[in-house]
């Protein structure tokens, strides 16, 4: 377990910063759930001692700076194109763990070729998506996850369907792939759906060291910054808007790996 | 050592697996499909990795992948396909990672066609992409080259850490002509170098990153002029080029890739005509052979540069010429051919 | 020396084959030389064609617009190739499909000669362009008929080694039928 | 007997752990401003209320809180 | 005219709606994105259209489909997008579509930084993409002129059905300045030109055809040529810069865009301190004022170009030099800004 | 209707070629579908009477040459592209009609993305997706449609899931995304399975017509050529192994417009 | 009182059409070859057997048969 | 007349704001005026600043790596530009978020001015750096005070309007504390 235990005789320490996280403050903005990501990934690095064979690899959005953060090697890809970057590595080093951290402008709009084809390639990698309905780095542009009727700096207007098009369900249009192994959606919002998306990225990464393929989590998220909101009000849209269109859920779970 | 009648692209797929490439990743496009095709034979047999991506930007990031894996690695492709490339390629040069990109010419612009060209020069000498970065570009003459230069290409990948491009046309991709190609080394045998920046866990040693963003105050600064820096190295140490009867020569003949071997024919001919001509062929189209060109035109005060575009290579002569030189230009866009009589024509033109 | 050949007709008539197994018995009889083929067109025309030149000294294009010979086996290609020819040039072409007059010009040394119905009396009309180089080597001298065979022979992968005889003869065929005029 | 320590350097007076406190032990601090000109999360639990659930520290985006116990 | 208040990539906004742009495809990326979040709230209220695409890749390409069916439209992007767009900006230029990219520099290569550089001069005046093609690349330096320039560079697209350039680096797409912008013209009072070559349907006339393949013997290079002629053109009828101060001038300076303004300034300070000193700004980098530079060297021999990347201009400024003259460079790459006060050391260095 | 009716009192002409057919040669190999797929749209084009108001998108592969056989305005788009050309050309004429001619190469490999994307976007244009589990134009390479275990350039060991991933569906991907109208698959191997055909492909222009949404029809096409096979072996191939995989159908048809 | 046409210089030889005729009426002619190096496809309906019933014209991917009734 | 201020401080505290209010206001005085925001950095930091510039010429770079005047509105803020200032420049320091010391030099004309605790007796904490920009126009008389109301009221929407005066005081309050000293 990855909690560090302190070995004196007073209260003991049962929570804390991952080991494989390092001790700097995130540049993410108040309330935003991309640190409570990273958060999770280093408990699940550390629940399976995966510190010094992981590789993670870092989409172009507010996540670029992976690297700043968890304490391993991390290549930063051209935006969108994790998953072929994730792929080139997987293929050069299948015993390795392998993570790609996406939004939803670099792994749905720009990126969805890649992404589609990654997965249908069964790759064993992870892949954590953090969708904010928006494009955070930029400054709030529409992406392709942005709600319909939902305001950003390029659908002032509010989100149309015509135009527009609608808000894409990633895990729903994966989990119809072959390759995929398993796809769940999760969100950060409460603390039981926080307990459900930790146990899923652990899950997604336990799925790799077992070589059962494609594994990937999308965690609904908060960008209070380009929602025009508190954190309070970031927090309660996403039960109020997201999860009603984006349900939570595991959508889709391998269990064994004779797909080979 | 044996000659075997080789096709020119089938002489670079073997020229990569002699040279420990064991990893490709690419998308078809005529006239390059050989290369995938025998490699998607061959690699399976020596325990490498062929992977037909979705799309040349899903190539050239499984590339760029594998090379921040460790791997020896390569792409290849043509005009559209190239350009899909050059985000990517832009990524290589910045986060300093190694790789080859094979180039077998199409005419364009756009859809163009598919005969040979050397239309593609100025995009592959000038970097390419967004930024200030050069890749190495080899050009070679004869499928004999076309291997040897592959070989030679990964290593000056590797010792620059910066991508390396061979450009070739149609003509050298498809034809056949005997070559030398010794016994196919045993992985084990081929030295690779170290590479201790390259992501594999940070099992005994501190993380390793690789990345192109720098956000730092003047950080980017540094960066550029590191760069600039290691081109410049490249130009002291791994400029190549090949004269030949440049001796007591009265007229320069200066052209690159398959159409100095029409130039060459053009000049034998004006040479058994009794004028006396020489040639200069970049064989490393970046570095340029910018001292050669100095020297040369300094000695040889009439230069002609032959290419089968309008004319893009000439720049590079020109802006290295002797300032009492003068230059011409012979030039055939678009599939057009240069042929020895065309080249003997613009060769008594001017001398 | 320096001789180059164009070879055309449809696909699948083995033109780019023959155009091989020339370079490589040139190759082999220590020449220098080149093929070169019209390549995937990027769209279905039914043709194919390929250059061939044999040279003592290293040779600079691999192409020619104005080639010394060629060897045609179908109309179309005959119509397209025969201007290009030299003037003395040797022609080589397949009269199953095609009459002299085709050719639009008389200053060849031409080589009609019937291809496929000799191919199909030696009981593969597959043969047809391998009797045409056959009746072009007689003709040219550019290589000998017998390291052109071995030369097929060192090619031919075992398990397609019976192949040999048939085709042996169908280059023989060829050179009989100049030698012979029939 | 359970506490929690905040790293007040790293707090972005988010609140999110405030909120999420089953026992209402945190607020924010009204008269300081840390480096980040953010007004930290302070813990008050002078009834020894404090269980140790962790819930502030899972739900802490930024990693500030440390829970004994 | 009344003046506002106008930040630069809102004015190219402003300019394109004014030159009758009713249709802009586009995707996010720093620090370009007021143009798009700026058309996205004008384009509905005058009847256009707004499209945030689903990457570059497909903004290039829609552009290319309105272009095609004979509406003025644009994209903007930077670096790594524009990047993504080389091949179909070689399709643009191949299918004689004219369209207008807006290119809001940033530093590279890779990720690079969102700083102020020229780092991008070689990619865009190369044409970019693969084949033997150019674009027409302007480089306004001043907020004005991002708005008449955008209203030039769509004009000259038409004219020539050629796609064009406008570079422009963060410096003048983030900052305001004074402008005058007249009201907003209704779309029925802009002329604009005819394109029967458009799609459209095909009632009443043949079916239009828009391709840049061309299979047919000796077909690409008649279209090569006919490009290259087309460049001539542009050459003879476009090419534009600015000059001061270089009557009496014995030391010429050439920059552009944003850092021909701190040039000038430190150009202002060595003429109060008795030096003379002039200036040639191009505006056109494509076509690049080749005959300026050669007159202008040929009176002032002396000639230093000051630019925002490790050395670009240089290269075209050498290769039209007067063959007496002698040429300096002072490069900042990667987000460093040659001040005033650099320029002057340099011009006091050289003078 | 499209038969041209001669006027004399013998015999009628009652089937021939579709007026907005230019009497040409089709440069298509001996038993290749291209040729069906063409005389298919110039049917449903002559039977709207829309001709002189539709607009085609020929995408790169065997069927890039459309615009020497359909008598409409067309243009080139660069390889995968067509959608988004398509889009373009949509948002300056919405009134006109107009279709994107792609193999399956173009629209599931590099067009990927845009094609999910348009469909997302409910673009009113309609797409003919011309399915022959290969790369055609250059020369049989591997297809994301190509079948597992099926030989190819690149696969010369028969496709395999590891490594080459999955033969995609694209009928079944698209149908789940709101923005299609009208998504089916058919094929041309019978003349029972060709009239079905023909009445999707001309469903799916009256969709476009009647501006309801994307339509878009996959046809299961033959390749004798890169499949190495006679024509005869290649209409057996389809039934026997391409159907069984590919299922034929309606996948999706909107019954109203309201959906704007 | 039905028959087809070919427009031979377009045909393939590839024999669609007659494995489709259901009266088996249509052959490939083994004499000769058209332009494109094919053998085209030949009508012989001596018992007018025809009747038009279109479906080799509607299976001809290359669009050379004209159906008269 | 040449002039030019560096303004920063956290993001939100309106600093991009005042910098354009004070351009704005040059412009309609007459002045050649530029305005440049530290724009976007593709990274959350909470900082802001800008540069603006004033002259009665042509201006050549709106940015500066040596200012002759700062706004600062942060402590981090002015660890990092204070040290940039040229010596004898003007100082305008947020003095409710640091103290003079924190500037580490004293070549400078300073006002350093409780702007948020006077904004806060104002009714309205964020019109802090409307505080600081009435003592920064007081202490440099770059522009009036007058043509700095009136370009704000220009500038505000009618529904915004209401803002106007608790601006209008915000500027005096700033101006009499550079007058008065308090
Ligand atoms: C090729 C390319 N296009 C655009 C960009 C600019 N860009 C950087 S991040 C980003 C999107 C960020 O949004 P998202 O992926 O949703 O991540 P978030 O920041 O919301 O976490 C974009 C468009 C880029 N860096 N490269
Ligand atoms: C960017 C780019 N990449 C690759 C190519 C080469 N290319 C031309 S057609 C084609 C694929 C053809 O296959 P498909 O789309 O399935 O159509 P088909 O020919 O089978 O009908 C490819 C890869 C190209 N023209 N442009
Ligand atoms: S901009 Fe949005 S996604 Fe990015 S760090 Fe801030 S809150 Fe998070
Ligand atoms: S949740 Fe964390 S960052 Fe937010 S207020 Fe609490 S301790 Fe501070
Ligand atoms: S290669 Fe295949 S798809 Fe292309 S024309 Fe021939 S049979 Fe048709
Ligand atoms: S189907 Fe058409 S092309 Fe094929 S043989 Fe019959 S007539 Fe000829």
């Amino acid at each position: 377990m990855s909690e560090n235990i302190t070995p004196a005789t007073g209260p003991k320490k049962i929570m804390g910063r991952p080991k494989c996280l390092n001790d700097v403050t995130f540049h993410f903005c108040p309330g935003c759930n991309h640190g409570n990501v990273h958060k999770m990934i280093g408990e699940a690095i550390d629940e399976y001692g995966i510190q010094d064979r992981t590789i993670g690899v870092a989409g172009v959005g507010c996540g670029v700076f992976l690297y700043n953060y968890v304490d391993v090697d991390v290549l930063e890809a051209p935006h969108g194109r994790a998953c072929a970057e994730a792929t080139g590595i997987n293929r050069v080093h299948p015993d390795k763990i392998i993570f790609t951290y996406q939004g939803d402008g670099d792994l749905a709009a720009i990126g969805l070729a890649e992404t589609v084809h990654t997965a249908n390639r069964g790759e064993n990698i992870t892949v954590i998506f953090v969708n904010n309905t928006v494009y955070g780095m930029t400054g709030g542009q529409m992406a392709p996850t942005t709600l319909l009727g939902q305001k950003s700096t390029t659908s002032p207007y509010g989100r149309e369907f015509m135009g527009d098009g609608y808000p894409i369900k990633m895990c729903e249009m994966l989990a119809t792939l072959e390759g995929t192994a398993f796809v769940a959606r999760v969100a950060c919002d409460t603390p039981k759906n926080l307990m459900t998306a930790k146990k899923a990225i652990k899950k997604a990464f336990k799925m790799q060291i077992d070589q059962m393929g494609f594994s990937f989590v999308e965690i609904l998220s908060t960008c209070p910054t380009n929602w025009g909101m508190t954190p309070q009000q970031a927090y309660k849209r996403v039960a109020a808007e997201m999860i009603p269109y984006f349900p939570l859920g595991i959508f889709k779970e391998r269990t064994t790996a004779d797909y080979m | 050592m044996a000659l075997t009648l080789t096709k020119g692209n089938e002489a670079i797929a073997e020229g990569a697996i002699h040279a420990g490439c064991r990893f490709y990743f690419g998308y078809p496009i005529t006239p390059q499909n050989d290369i995938p095709e025998y490699l998607a034979r061959e690699m399976p047999k020596i325990g490498g990795t062929f992977i037909q991506a979705e799309s040349e930007i899903a190539s050239i990031n499984m590339v760029l992948g594998a090379a921040a894996a460790g791997a020896r690695v390569m792409t290849s492709s043509s005009g559209p396909g190239v350009s899909l490339m050059q985000e990517g390629i832009s990524y290589l040069a910045g986060s300093e990672l190694p790789a080859l990109v094979v180039y077998i010419s199409r005419i364009g612009p756009g859809l163009g066609g598919i005969a040979p060209t050397q239309g593609d020069y100025k995009q592959v000498t000038s970097g390419g992409g967004h930024g200030d970065y050069y890749t190495i570009v080899l050009a070679p003459a004869s499928v004999q080259e076309m291997f040897s230069l592959t070989i030679k290409a990964f290593e000056l990948a590797d010792k620059y850490r910066n991508p390396a491009l061979l450009l070739c046309d149609a003509i050298l991709g498809q034809m056949k002509e005997p070559v030398e190609i010794g016994p196919r080394p045993d992985f084990k045998d081929i030295s690779l170098p170290d590479k201790p920046w390259a992501l594999n866990g940070n099992a005994g040693r501190k993380s390793n990153l690789i990345k192109s963003l720098y956000l730092g105050d003047g950080e980017m600064e540094v960066q550029n002029w590191m760069l600039f820096d290691k081109y410049n190295k490249m130009k002291q140490e791994d400029t190549y080029f090949e004269t030949t009867d440049v001796d007591d020569a009265e007229l320069l003949v200066v052209a690159f890739g398959s159409c100095s071997r029409m130039a060459q024919t053009g000049i034998d001919m004006a040479r058994e005509q009794g004028m006396k001509v020489g040639m200069l062929r970049p064989i490393s189209l970046f570095p340029f052979p910018e001292k050669a060109v100095a020297e040369l035109s300094a000695r040889i005060p009439k230069v002609l540069v032959v290419e089968m575009n309008t004319g893009q290579m000439y720049k590079d002569v020109k802006v290295n010429l002797d300032r009492a030189a003068d230059i011409h230009l012979y030039a055939r866009p678009g599939g057009g051919l240069p042929t020895p009589d065309d080249v003997l024509e613009e060769i008594k033109k001017i001398y | 020396m320096y001789y180059d050949v164009m070879m055309a007709g449809f696909g699948g008539q083995g033109i780019l084959m023959i155009g091989d197994l020339l370079a490589l018995t040139a190759m082999n009889e220590g020449r220098h030389t080149t093929w070169m083929p019209a390549y995937g067109v990027e769209m279905r025309g039914g043709t194919a064609n390929c250059t061939v030149v044999i040279s003592d000294k290293r040779i600079g294009s691999p192409i020619t617009a104005r080639p010394h010979s060629a060897v045609i086996m179908s109309k179309p290609a005959l119509q397209k190739f025969a201007p290009r020819v030299r003037p003395g040039g040797v022609l080589v072409a397949n009269a199953s499909f095609m009459k002299p007059e085709d050719a639009g010009r008389d200053d060849l040394q031409s080589v009609f000669i019937p291809a496929v119905d000799l191919a199909t009396e030696l009981g593969n009309e597959r043969t047809a362009s391998m009797i045409a180089l056959g009746a072009y080597i007689e003709k040219t001298g550019v290589v000998t008929l017998e390291d052109a065979v071995a030369a097929l022979d060192s090619t031919l992968p075992e398990k397609r080694k019976k192949l040999l005889p048939i085709n042996v003869a169908a280059l023989e065929r060829g050179r009989d039928f100049v030698r012979n005029g029939k | 007997m359970a506490y929690i320590t905040f790293d007040t350097d790293k707090c972005k007076g988010c609140g999110v752990c405030a909120d999420n406190c089953p026992q209402t032990l945190i607020s924010m601090d009204e008269e300081r401003m840390n480096a980040l000109g953010y007004r930290p999360a302070v813990f008050a639990d002078p009834e020894g209320r404090c269980k140790g659930c962790k819930i502030c520290a899972e739900m802490c985006p930024d990693i500030c809180i440390e829970v004994y116990k």
